[in-house]
């Protein structure tokens, strides 16, 4: 369980993470964890509940700030002050709290911070029928049927919502797509969409952080898997050198599981 | 009885106990002459709501309007439109100065300038020397005439203590004044029940009662009783149920026979000292004084 | 029903899920509309109790001059609303820009022009520094604008001592003014020629002595009623608008998503601040003077009318032409009562119960429209 | 794909509901759902997002009043008012939005509504230390290791809040429990805990209702499967009728779904 | 590190992910904390800046009354917001129970005893009106007991006149009172007997003419003490405070839990209300008389004592223990001033400075206690 070198990538990671350390007041939620991104690979973040990966991601994309170690975007070392800058350095989230305002409707939270503009000078407007349009469309894609883009989020159920998110992320995909859980609340129809869509990302060149506790999600489009535990990396391996089984138990830490599984079954 | 209509519109909120005084004064009137009257006042000391309150007024065309005009800057485009357009004008309370020229026929009252002043020389002429002014609502320019009139007519050094209208504020902080400076020899209150029962309280409770004098404007019956006990020395009488009921009796005289004095009626001020405050308390505690 | 319920629907057909609602429906779901209700209901109670004066053209100019006032400081505090922060600081802010104005105008005799861009800056500077005590130090801004509320009004009496002498009113405004071409704009009435012809051909109703009860439309109800109009487009039609929705409905959510909301915050907090000066500069040219109780307690005001409008306290839903129902609501009933002869005794229990029952009406109907249980 | 009678089961059914209706203004969430509930066993309810499953477990729960329909409680209709009626008649439910307050302590949350009292009469106070207790020890069942019981919940990651409210249930577990989407956020480890826990719960003679979009941890605790399609039953299977593909069938709603699968490699 | 992540660790082991906190750290963190930390920078700028008379036994007896009348009121206040409500009307409903008491002893000449209990029975009925509006129409507080600030304003001002025949004072309470036994717990000061014996010995400083300048402790000032101790109990652990925090935090998450939201809130709103008539009696009865302006404003007092004492004011987070502190440092800034030589027209800026400077230093006492960002 030491830290595997792939070898089939080789120029600057798109991201790189060493030794990040977060600490909020007394709980220490990153102990020291080490990570890259490549363009056009998908790492998969796995591990337990309140192992650190919302909180790791969160210190990728701006919302925290580290408390200590080095982050680097194309090699270069940055220090990001808010989401925005983040989200201008290329680097694009959902987040697990998905990160939409229940009161507005879908179309406005699909293009909150990034609205289309009409108009010219001063007078320049949002595009509103452009933007429920590419709403529309976008959430069809996803095989959401939006019976209405001005209905407000809060009245969606938490899989439609969720869908919104990403569909978001990845209409304005930039470098980077990071996606926390994404697929946790997710239909089967809705979980092979998404899963579709991230192969296609990849495949045009971005980098994709995919965190999920679903090994077989996991396995079905990542490359690299880096496993975290208690604040701290287990370790990373690439899809060749890990069968489904061995990422299972490497998550589920342990034989205890085994037995469990066994006794329901084998089926989870 | 024909119908006789007059508005007033004053700058003292309905549960201000002085303007209650003229309030209960107007309602007299009104009983006494069979006309009707509306009395209107601004929640707060507002000049803006009070010069939209008088155009209110002149809209409904009354046959006698009665203002009271604490800023004749601020209403006095409203009094010259009521008198441009025919409608005959009183002022009462404040306003002797502008009256005249924003077109009134006359006014009753007195200077709140005046009766501090009158107050401050009394007072003076007793032996204070340091004096403390509660206003318990700066920025209220009536209040902050009164106090400027008793500094004036006091003469020695007069320090302006401002407080919100919370008796149990007004207790504390005289208290504290007279704990940290103790020159007070003189106390002057803006109003009887609001302010000049807590600072009688407070001298009392220093330990002070006969070595500091108190004064207020206004009555009330427990201040007033303080009068009689020795506590305080006198409270300041505009005979305000007169700054109500006269103009509405001029008003309705000229309404019916086109009567009206011929000058302006002064309606204080009125010293109340010891040997008349016992007759009062009964009227004040009924609010005609 | 069997058939597979993927994409099994082209974008634009319409959803079995839903029920068929009306135009006037999706009408009436509107925040604002609730507040009209409410505006109704008033004008209603108004029409039966009132003297028929209050009705007439120079009437409505009477009770909506005050409602302009009103409603300029509440479009303000709406918006601020929408965006998850209150300003308790208005009232103050227009004696202390009052104070500003009359200072440069009058005390050192500037042009009036000049006084009012002073006046607007200053305000806009206060505003902003408002905005940054709440964004920098993350306390609520209820409680800052409160300390705002009585430092600002301190600073007014102060200033209005030292200004002029040791008096607590500053007069003589209008002298000062002179007769300067921005008086057009920000005093007086609007389009007197036009009401002077209505008047010559009979149209507008006269005194009794013939001179015209109403001699134009005051200029505050024009910059009121701009202002609205202005209000409701950046919020429903401009990325500044989406902003502001985002800011207050979850500012951590909107940070997320790349909304600058502390811009956002400043610059609400800014035009709040610019809108009681605006109220300030309209009421001092008016009046002519201005003093330290100027504009006491508007802040409450403004709040009830921005959430008679239909704004939430807790942010990220509202209007600003609900806050312009609102604000008229208020202004009707303020000076409804004395078109009554209802006893003064009783204006409080009135103006309470007033409030009470439009806001009462306005939930109803915008509950029986969104079919809420 | 029409109703199937189980005949396991014969006795009045724990909670039995019949074309339920529920309207959202024009929304119509629920359009006419029947469904039961006996002791012993476990009906899962799936399908797809927005297809109305929280809707239903809600106006089971007493938070939504139905629009329309029968709903029998051991045979008995009822109609609830607030879920505190639900409870009391042994409705046991896990929200998929959790019903946490962020700002209140783990211990707090867990006993919310069922507080711990000692003391007598009118001095009746909190037994905190006992509450302490119980909280830390429900949740290192669950396999969550809580650093401090007083901690909030809003400091909580996603997968332990969802812990928090799943051990709550289970502790105070009444005649039915009903849990929405409880696994989506819970790690390979929870995920194992709370399959078992079903198990036993359904051993100990409750009934329970799991809504979830994984089929496999449908099919290994479940004992019949109701599928829900926009509002409407697609009908209800029991577990010998039914293979676990047939169900992933049933729930994506197509074949369309086979070929995304085998894009990705059939591991979805 | 291998080993498995499940059940590693017994549960009360030391756990690896926790920076060690001193016992000191915990304490810092409690929202009432930072309040006093607050209370200690205002006493030491008085200490500072005062006549030394300030701190004598007299002057903080003289500063803890005001505060002690603010602060039942803000306690009051505090568990209502809390549990996510906001109250208006209790500056209001000091004047009203005024009036209802002084109606019943005076007027209508009942037994000390009937009168208080009628006057707290009394605004408990008005505090469940107010919360059952709010909680049957799902308007927000703000707003329905704002127009009850109203509402109640006004009917104070009608009741009194009605009960006086025409004035707005209604006097001779203590008459009525008489010497009743209930005097003792709701009037004049306590420990009379200890402190006459005080100085008796010299303990206690005496004016010129010999008379001590304390006779005892007000009794405000207990009932204040004993409510906040109370207050605190319930919150901290009660079954009944669980429920407040629960119904402030998210009302709907509580509702879904089985928490009895309505009845919480009511009771809420007429504790609020209770506690407003705890302080009309106390203050009518050591003045002897009530008047239309009683408890002017003290809505927002109390509110500002509340949010002082860390209170949030969108609910589920703060403490009465800090609402006690923050009266005081509220009651400390209003009497302070006046003990020191700054000019007196500078006290609303004073005021709004000192408010400030509390609120940012408990937070930045807060803040590094936490260790928040
Ligand atoms: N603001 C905060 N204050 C204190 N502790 C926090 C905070 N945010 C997160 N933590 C703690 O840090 C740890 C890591 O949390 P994080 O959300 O990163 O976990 P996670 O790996 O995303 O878990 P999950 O899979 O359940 O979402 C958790 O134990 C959590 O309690
Ligand atoms: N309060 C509401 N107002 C309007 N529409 C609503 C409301 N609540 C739910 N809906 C709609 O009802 C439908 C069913 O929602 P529900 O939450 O029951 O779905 P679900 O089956 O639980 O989906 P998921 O698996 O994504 O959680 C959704 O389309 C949603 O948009
Ligand atoms: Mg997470
Ligand atoms: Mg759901």
């Amino acid at each position: 369980m030491t830290e595997t070198q792939t070898t089939s990538e080789t120029g600057t990671p798109l991201i790189e993470v060493r030794d990040i350390v977060k600490h909020f007041g007394s709980v220490i939620a990153l102990g020291g964890v080490s990570m890259k991104v490549h363009s056009g690979e998908v790492l998969c973040l796995l591990g337990d509940n309140g192992a650190g990966k919302s909180t790791l991601i969160k210190t990728l994309s701006g919302v925290h700030a580290p408390t200590g170690g080095t982050f680097l975007v194309d090699g270069q070392p940055v220090s990001f002050s808010s989401p925005r800058e983040a989200l201008d350095a290329g680097i694009a989230t959902v987040y697990q709290d998905l990160a939409m305002i229940p009161l507005m409707s879908i179309t406005r939270n699909f293009f909150m911070g990034r609205e289309p503009l009409k108009g010219v000078g001063p007078f320049k407007y949002m595009d509103m029928a452009h933007a429920d349009r590419v709403t529309r469309d976008e959430m069809h894609r996803i095989g959401i049927d939006v019976r209405d883009p001005q209905q407000a989020v809060g009245t969606l159920s938490g899989g439609e919502r969720q869908c919104v998110a990403i569909a978001r992320a990845v209409y304005f995909g930039a470098k980077v797509l990071i996606l926390d859980e994404p697929t946790s609340a997710l239909g089967v129809a809705q979980t092979s969409m998404v899963l579709k869509y991230i192969n296609q990302v990849r495949a045009k060149g971005l980098g994709v952080i995919f965190i999920t506790h679903n090994v077989r999600h996991a396995y079905a489009v990542g490359n690299r898997f880096t496993v975290l535990n208690r604040g701290k990396t287990l370790g990373t391996h690439t899809k060749d050198e890990i069968t489904i089984d061995e990422l299972q138990n490497l998550m589920a830490g342990g034989k205890e599981l085994q037995d469990l599984g066994a006794e329901l079954g084998g089926t989870i | 009885a024909e119908d006789i209509n007059i508005i007033v519109v004053s700058h003292g909120q309905a549960s201000d106990p002085f303007w209650s005084v003229v309030k209960n004064g107007v309602a007299q009137a009104a009983k006494d002459m069979s006309v009707t009257v509306d009395y209107r006042a601004p929640e707060t000391f507002d000049m803006v709501a009070m010069a939209q309150l008088i155009d209110a007024a002149v809209n409904q065309e009354p046959d006698g309007l009665i203002v009271s005009i604490p800023d004749g800057d601020a209403l006095g485009d409203a009094i010259r439109k009521a008198v441009s357009a025919g409608i005959p004008v009183i002022s009462m309370n404040s306003g002797s100065q502008v009256s005249a020229s924003l077109g009134a026929l006359l006014h009753v009252g007195q200077e709140e300038y005046d009766a501090g002043k009158k107050a401050g020389e009394a007072l003076a002429s007793m032996g204070g020397k340091k004096g403390l002014c509660v206003n318990h609502e700066v920025g209220n320019l009536a209040l902050d005439q009164r106090c400027q009139g008793f500094a004036d007519g006091f003469g020695g050094s007069v320090t302006v203590l401002p407080t919100t209208n919370d008796p149990a504020e007004i207790l504390s902080k005289v208290k504290a004044s007279l704990a940290s400076d103790g020159d007070i020899d003189t106390i002057m209150a803006l109003g009887a029940s609001l302010a000049g029962e807590p600072v009688v309280q407070a001298v009392k409770d220093s330990g002070m009662n006969g070595s500091v004098k108190v004064a207020t404007f206004d009555m009330s019956a427990n201040f007033l009783q303080s009068i009689v006990d020795g506590d305080a020395t006198f409270a300041i009488d505009q005979q305000q149920y007169l700054q109500g009921y006269l103009p509405v009796v001029f008003l309705a005289n000229n309404a019916r026979y086109g009567l009206m004095p011929g000058g302006n009626v002064p309606s204080g001020p009125n010293l109340v000292t010891k040997d008349k405050a016992a007759q009062v308390i009964d009227l004040s505690a009924k609010g005609i004084r | 029903m069997s058939d597979g319920n993927l994409a099994a629907s082209a974008p634009d057909a319409p959803d079995e899920r839903l029920i068929r609602t009306t135009a006037m429906t999706r009408l009436l779901r509107r925040p604002e509309l609730g507040a009209l209700a409410g505006l109704v209901l008033v004008t209603c109670f108004f029409l039966i109790v009132a003297n028929p004066a209050m009705f007439t053209l120079a009437g409505i100019m009477n009770f909506m001059a005050p409602a302009a006032q009103l409603g300029i400081l509440a479009i303000g505090a709406a918006l601020l609303m929408v965006g998850g922060e209150f300003d308790l600081s208005v009232g103050s802010m227009v004696a202390f820009a009052g104070l500003a104005f009359g200072t440069v105008l009058v005390t050192w005799d500037m042009p009036l022009v000049v006084a009012i861009a002073a006046t607007l800056a200053f305000a806009a500077g206060i505003g902003a520094l408002n905005g940054q005590i709440v964004l920098r130090t993350g306390l609520p801004s209820f409680i800052v604008t409160l300390a705002f509320l009585f430092i600002l009004r301190g600073l007014t009496l102060v200033g209005l001592k030292w200004a002029t002498g040791g008096a607590t009113q500053l007069r003589g405004v209008k002298e000062a003014a002179g007769d300067s071409l921005m008086l057009t704009f920000f005093s007086g009435d609007a389009f007197e020629g036009l009401f002077a012809w209505f008047a010559a051909n009979g149209w507008i109703d006269t005194f009794k002595n013939g001179t015209p009860k109403v001699t134009g439309v005051p200029v505050e109800i024009l910059w009121f009623v701009g202002i609205a109009l202005f209000a409701t487009w950046v919020l429903l039609r401009t990325k500044f608008g989406n902003w502001i929705f985002a800011a207050g409905g979850d500012a951590n959510a909107a940070r997320n998503s790349g909304v600058p909301v502390r811009r956002v915050k400043t610059i609400l907090f800014m035009g709040t601040a610019v809108c009681a000066a605006l109220v300030a500069i309209l009421t001092v040219l008016d009046a002519g003077s201005t003093d330290a109780r100027r504009g006491f307690q508007k802040e409450f005001e403004a709040i009830i009318a921005a959430v008679i409008g239909g704004c939430l306290l807790t942010g990220g839903y509202g209007s600003a032409i609900g806050a312009f129902f609102g604000a008229i609501i208020f202004g009707m009933v303020l000076i409804g009562l004395t078109y009554t002869s209802i006893d003064q005794d009783w204006y409080l229990v009135f103006l309470g119960g007033m409030l009470l029952l439009a806001v009462l009406f306005n939930n109803f109907i915008r509950k029986r429209a969104t079919g809420e249980r």
